[in-house]
């Protein structure tokens, strides 16, 4: 094992070496290195929300016909640095009656639930933090906690905006979930596995190439999970002044606001793991580190898509918003991912341009039959109230009173 | 090692605080709450018996999983009921519900 | 396909057309009865495939077709749901998919697809009929069932019901399909909800077998927790279970466990085979629409409880000495035999086509438990097949009667009840497939001699009676054989011969084919099933190891077999044969008040109502405020007043007023009083209060429990 | 006393902890807040039953999808939650009398078994074998009817939790 092919599990031997040669139990010196590993992952994983936070600037600004930061160091890279700073260094205020414990542990939670999704990604072919067997259950599982940083946040702070934000996004969160789960399956279904390692090695071809439907589905509603542009209805702020985070200040806003790009590059990663092969590439196998270098472009062309989003889509009104995932997503997902599975277990598995033939092709039969389908029905009463804007806006206030 | 006894006990003491929470709390949200710290205590005792004396078998785990799935559908009916009531009577008060009163 | 995944799949075509036509095809007529007919046709299929297979299976009894799969994890096993397809099954298979195909075909006539709808039927109301415009002229035509699709759902969820049990090999499953049957029972007969009539008989159905299910529910329970098991071949086919059933002794005094659970278990067939004493739902279930659901209650379902003590006859019999009878058997031999006599005297002096029928099946019932009763296995199932085909018959041909009674009073403007029996007469000109099948269905019911299966199967039981030294039943059998005969041969005479009594029936027609096309296929098996006797008889014997009872080779059953048969039809031809319109019944003059008894059905119904319906108000208002109160005390007061007035006073304010007055009176009349308020107070309508006593009386079972049993 | 044996004591006490309060607490919010805590702690306890996958699976669809629905629903009718209200019902006191019987009998009966205080491990050391429960759950032979039976079941409750909640226009108020 050279330093140069695979650099971290180097260190780390080197360090579980060193450890056990001044006379410590191995069971402690685990116990250190893991502690010592997750500490390095989450402090390189808040490290690179700086760079994250002036790569979206930057691009939108671009796109807006503007600079983005360029003041702050070579290119405006210290911009981030600099807000970081002026942020620790800005007075905590607990406005008045806000609800002590939820208020305070919202913004941990929102970073810390980010952070350990980090925990089961294979970053290279022998760099993961942990090799779960149920890491997709996992990944749910903390996604489910996630939600209550953003419940605390809202009930804690004792404000009708941040409440009825927060109302939305659980509702944003549960109802998107369900494609979302549904999505999970294709991947886990296509390698025969819920650890996202053996879902890494299984893409042979990626699998976008295996359920192009799936994973624009998984995108889409990936998205709605953070919470972004188009589906920030959470933090609208011609509605609802700032969001669920409105009474927050200082490095507990910061705290926020670092969770959401991290979120945001979280699911890009999960994107490219599960749908653009992970870590996969030339030698990648054989030198570990180049598996890193192909991660981070394949999450980034990821995220630059999220960006590019961000940039040009507005904002979906509530009503469409729900529409959208409980009469078009669920069944579309549900769809594909049975047809899938039919489609996969019938077609011969060794011939792989047989297979992603198939498969694409009955992606574009289930495209077109879903796009016929939406023609149809967008002029029956089922999406007839989307078309009459002075009564929807009616009926989203009500929705919101009604929750 | 932790006896089976510890889980046990552990078990029938969650169950006895939920079976008390249903009985005596008012709020009908409440209620459903404690509903689920028993199916818990009950998902314990199951995994604990699982895994002390039938370990080989997968009996004790379908039925732990059947469990969660019934707990889910459980509460989405006891939420919807709860709000359809709130909705009509404005309460969510176990004690304002009797109208079956003999 | 393997034969037992065929098996698996009979039940479940009428299922999905219950579901598609609830879910989908409410309003479509046409739609609804082709997929209901086309379910029934698959079962059919499947079951006469599975028929035909199980036939010439060597060895079925020992090796019947069996799969099942793991339901339930229990314990350390689990609890199993399966199919069995034995010779009894296969038998009760067959007739039950002929006679259920036969239904589904005959509803499409009977409820006049086809004719227009009518212009004031409402849902849930007979339809009145409608007008129709012909060659400029108008005239009134049957119209179409206005809740058809409806119906077409019920019978098939009920055909389902009805597979489920006849192909299931555990009780659990039995007892599913035995109350779902119950179910549609209800919903057929009160099938027009809008008549006070049929409601009532709905409920009176539903509770009345609810009685009997109780009581089968506590068998079992007891079976599955004496045995652990519900299978039937586990319990029925194990010599060894059966031992030790029949050996225990149960918690009730003189009984073994065989004994209990057979006698809780009869208490089921009691109340859905309507044996005495719960058989009054029966004919009240003749509210529903005419021949169909009458049909239902006469050849399927009550067979069903007929098939349970059956199927369960080895328990019954378990412990039985050489040529003695168990607890249950006797049970069953009695009640049996007294149910058929009984019911056969009652349907002697009825009028309604319909209730004449319903009371011979009743009495048709009573023989196969009596023959049960006495060890005539095989003649018991056999009668059961032969009784199916023909009492099918009989009622579809009686629907066919009453159709084109209802056509001709349409047609003649004639207001008769189109039930009644005395106002027909002379149908067999107008109605002559009717009348040639539905004599057939009669003859075999009245056991005309050699050529009826009706013959066949009856006198098995009375051989099998006769044979076993149970001189009591076998006369009583015998004598309610005369009488069927007798009142078979009233109704034919009444109906068919003679000259039309009135302006509806000579102006009555015959139905279309769809209603007399399954008429001609039951008569033909009504006839032709008993020749099959000599195959029958070690086909279903070869399930109890031995032949059964063997056949007593005494001619004396066989001779008053085809004795009370030709006497009891001559006796009816003679009788009636030159009644005329609006007289008296002869019989009336025969039997004087005996005849009154009868038509009002020994008055069972109103012996029910007064002792189990009345009481309670009656113990309220008339013992203890009449009788007790004011006649018997104040009366004794007033004669000890009028005795001596000092005395009487002294007496009236120290003893009757503070003692007699208002401590008695306390005591029987204010008490329920009292103690109603009380325990109204326990019905708080809160749940959690309920929760409360619940557990603390499962607290208390708990700490007895403890205290009586040591762990 | 073994360092698992504390990890036990400390887990239990905190759910027990967190229980108590689900059923004293006056606020709902703060009840949520604590029946959330306390099914935690009852992931940690599967977790030293060795069950690895009902870990994920409690936290999964008892805190990430029920105890958010419960939260949703106490937000929906925060407008009653008025602080001064009394917490329990008027028989409160009676309460004692099932769940402490009900406590006395379960430890009777259980203490009263033999294998009470086993303390050896029939479980695989990690965790479950998930590829057999989920090939014994669509099994024929296995568990496929439950399985179905329960997707069934959460079929109907998706549909009645619709039909019950659904505010019908003009109606039903």
């Amino acid at each position: 094992m050279s330093f140069v092919a695979d650099p971290i599990n180097f260190i780390a031997d080197w360090l579980s070496k060193l450890l056990l040669g001044w006379g410590l139990p191995p069971d402690l010196v685990m116990v250190l290195l893991f502690i010592i590993g997750s500490g390095l992952l989450a402090t390189v994983a808040m490290l690179w929300v700086t760079i994250l936070i002036w790569y979206e600037r930057k691009i939108i600004g671009r796109i807006q016909d503007r600079f983005g930061p360029n003041r702050v160091g070579p290119y405006g890279l210290f911009q981030s640095i600099a807000d970081m700073i002026k942020i620790f260094t800005k007075e905590h205020i607990s406005p008045d009656g806000v609800d002590w414990f939820p208020f305070t542990i919202a913004p941990i939670i929102a970073v810390g639930a980010v952070l350990a999704v980090w925990a089961v990604i294979p970053f290279s072919a022998n760099f993961v933090g942990t090799n779960l067997s149920v890491g997709i259950l996992f990944i749910l599982a903390i996604g489910g906690i996630g939600e209550f940083g953003i419940v605390f946040g809202g009930w804690g702070s004792n404000n009708k905006y941040a409440l009825l934000s927060a109302f939305r996004a659980v509702a944003q969160l549960i109802s998107y979930e369900t494609p979302y789960v549904i999505c999970f399956l294709i991947p886990v279904m296509l390698s025969g596995s819920m650890n996202l390692n053996d879902i890494v090695k299984a893409q042979d071809p990626w699998f976008i190439f295996l359920a192009p439907l799936g994973a624009l589905i998984f995108f889409i509603t990936s998205i709605a999970e953070v919470g972004r542009t188009p589906f920030d209805l959470a933090e609208a702020e011609s509605e609802l002044v700032a969001g669920f985070n409105i009474e927050y200040s200082g490095l507990k806003f910061g705290m926020f606001y670092v969770g959401d790009f991290l979120h945001s590059f979280t699911i890009s990663l999960l994107f490219a793991a599960l749908f653009l092969g992970g870590w996969k590439g030339p030698w990648a196998e054989q030198i570990p580190v180049l598996g890193f270098v192909y991660f981070f472009i394949k999450s980034s062309a990821a995220y630059f898509l999220v960006i590019l989003l961000r940039a040009s889509m507005p904002r979906f009104r509530i009503d469409q918003m729900m529409d959208f995932t409980w009469k078009v997503l669920t069944p579309l997902s549900l769809t594909v991912v049975s047809m899938t599975a039919l489609v996969d277990k019938l077609l011969p598995a060794n011939l792989i341009w047989v297979r992603i033939g198939g498969l694409i092709l009955l992606n574009i039969i289930i495209f077109i039959a879903t796009d016929r389908l939406l023609d149809i029905y967008w002029k029956k009463p089922l999406f007839q109230k989307n078309n009459q804007v002075e009564d929807a806006s009616k009926a989203s206030s009500v929705k919101l009173g009604a929750g | 090692m932790i006896p089976l006894s510890w889980y046990l006990i552990f078990a029938a003491i969650l169950f006895c605080i939920g079976l008390f929470g249903v009985i005596a709390r008012r709020n009908l949200m409440s209620v459903l709450m404690c509903l689920e710290l028993m199916l818990n205590a009950v998902n314990i005792n199951l995994l604990s018996f699982w895994s002390y004396l039938y370990g080989k078998d997968l009996q004790a785990l379908v039925f732990v999983a059947i469990i969660f799935a019934a707990a889910a559908a459980e509460t989405a009916v006891g939420l919807a009921l709860i709000i359809s009531v709130y909705r009509r009577r404005v309460t969510v008060n176990a004690n304002d519900l009797d109208m079956m009163k003999g | 396909m393997s034969m037992e995944t065929l098996v698996w799949l009979i039940p479940l075509p009428p299922l999905l057309s219950f579901a598609v036509i609830i879910l989908f095809l409410g309003r479509q007529k046409a739609a609804s009865h082709w997929v209901a007919l086309s379910a029934a046709g698959l079962s059919w299929a499947a079951s006469m495939l599975v028929f035909a297979f199980a036939i010439q299976k060597p060895n079925l009894a020992a090796a019947p077709i069996l799969s099942s799969i793991a339901w339930l994890p229990v314990g350390k096993g689990s609890f199993n749901v399966g199919v069995q397809i034995d010779p009894l099954s296969s038998v009760v298979l067959f007739f039950v998919a002929w006679t259920i195909l036969m239904i589904f075909i005959y509803s499409i006539g009977y409820h006049n697809f086809g004719q227009p709808a009518g212009s004031d039927d409402k849902p849930g109301l007979p339809p009145h009929g409608a007008e129709e415009t012909h060659h400029h002229e108008t005239h009134r035509v049957p119209s179409i069932e206005p809740l058809y699709a409806r119906f077409f759902a019920f019978i098939s969820l009920f055909a389902f019901a009805m597979y489920t049990l006849v192909v299931t090999d555990n009780l659990l499953a039995l007892y599913f399909g035995w109350e779902v049957m119950g179910l549609c029972s209800y919903l057929l007969i009160g099938f027009w909800f809008a008549k006070p009539s049929a409601r009532d008989a709905a409920v009176k159905a539903f509770l009345t077998t609810r009685i009997g299910d109780m009581f089968m529910l506590l068998g079992l329970a007891a079976l599955y927790s004496v045995t652990g098991t519900l299978n039937y071949r586990e319990v029925l086919s194990n010599p060894a279970v059966l031992d030790k059933l029949a050996s225990t002794a149960s918690p009730i005094a003189a009984l073994s466990w065989a004994g209990l659970i057979g006698l809780l278990i009869f208490m089921g067939t009691v109340g859905k085979s309507a044996q005495f004493p719960l058989h009054v739902w029966l004919p009240d279930a003749m509210e529903g629409p005419t021949p169909v659901s009458a049909m239902i209650h006469a050849a399927t379902m009550v067979s069903a409880g007929v098939y349970l003590v059956i199927r369960f006859y080895p328990l019954m019999a378990a412990g039985r000495l050489d040529g003695g009878q168990t607890p249950p058997m006797v049970a069953m031999a009695f009640i049996g035999a007294f149910t058929a006599i009984f019911a056969a005297t009652i349907a002697v002096a009825q009028n309604d086509v319909k209730r004449v029928l319903a009371y011979s099946t009743i009495s048709q019932l009573g023989f196969m438990i009596a023959a049960l009763g006495v060890g005539a296995y095989v003649a018991a199932a056999f009668h059961l097949v032969m009784h199916a085909f023909f009492k099918a018959l009989l009622f579809l041909g009686s629907g066919s009667v009453i159709h084109g009674m209802e056509h001709g009073a349409l047609h003649s403007g004639d207001e008769v009840d189109p039930q009644n029996m005395f106002e027909m007469g002379g149908l067999f000109r107008k109605m002559p497939l009717t009348f040639w099948t539905f004599l057939a269905g009669g003859l075999s019911l009245a056991g005309f001699p050699f050529v009826t299966a009706g013959f066949w199967s009856k006198d098995e039981i009375l051989s099998g009676a006769f044979g076993g030294g149970y001189m009591v039943v076998f006369i009583t059998l015998a004598a309610a054989a005369f009488i069927t005969a007798f009142y078979t041969m009233r109704q034919v005479t009444l109906v068919f011969l003679g000259k039309p009594r009135t302006q509806a029936a000579s102006s009555a027609s015959e139905n279309s084919l769809v209603m007399t096309l399954p008429l001609v296929v039951l008569a033909v098996f009504a006839v032709a099933a008993g020749w099959s006797a000599n195959w029958f008889k070690p086909f279903v014997g070869s399930m109890l190891g031995e032949s059964g009872i063997e056949a007593s080779t005494s001619l004396v059953p066989l001779i008053t077999s085809l004795c009370v048969s030709l006497i009891g039809l001559l006796a009816g031809w003679l009788l009636y044969r030159g009644y005329e319109a609006r007289q008296p019944d002869p019989l009336e003059n025969i039997l004087g008040p005996v005849y009154n008894l009868l038509k009002n059905k020994y008055w069972i119904d109103e012996f029910y109502e007064r002792v189990f319906m009345r009481p309670a108000a009656w113990v309220a208002n008339v013992l203890v405020s009449v009788w007790i109160d004011k006649i018997v005390l104040d009366g004794i007061l007033h004669w000890i007043g009028r005795a001596g007035l000092s005395v009487g006073r002294f007496l009236r304010s120290k003893f009757d007023l503070p003692v007699i007055n208002t401590g008695l009176e306390t005591v029987f009349g204010q008490s329920p009083l009292y103690v109603g308020n009380g325990m109204k107070r326990a019905q708080t309508g809160r749940v959690q209060e309920y929760i409360i006593m619940a557990m603390i009386v499962v607290i208390l079972v708990g700490v007895i429990v403890i205290l009586v049993v040591p762990i | 006393m073994s360092i698992l044996q504390i990890i036990f004591l400390l887990a239990a006490l905190a759910t027990l902890f967190c229980a108590v309060k689900v059923v004293i607490t006056t606020r709902m919010m703060h009840s949520a807040f604590w029946l959330v805590g306390a099914l935690l702690g009852i992931a940690v306890l599967f977790a030293m039953l060795e069950s690895r996958f009902f870990v994920v699976v409690q936290v999964l669809v008892y805190i990430g999808a029920i105890a958010i629905l419960i939260i949703f629903a106490v937000m929906l009718t925060r407008k009653i939650m008025d602080e001064n209200q009394q917490r329990m019902n008027q028989l409160w006191g009676l309460a004692f009398i099932p769940a402490g019987g009900v406590l006395a009998g379960l430890i009777y009966i259980l203490s009263r078994w033999n294998a009470f205080n086993t303390t050896a491990r029939t479980a695989p050391v990690n965790g479950e074998d998930i590829e057999a429960l989920g090939k014994a759950l669509v099994s024929p032979t296995g568990f496929m009817l439950p399985f179905e039976v329960s997707s069934i079941l959460l079929l109907a409750a998706l549909i009645g939790a619709i039909f019950v909640s659904y505010d019908r226009k003009g109606g039903g108020r």
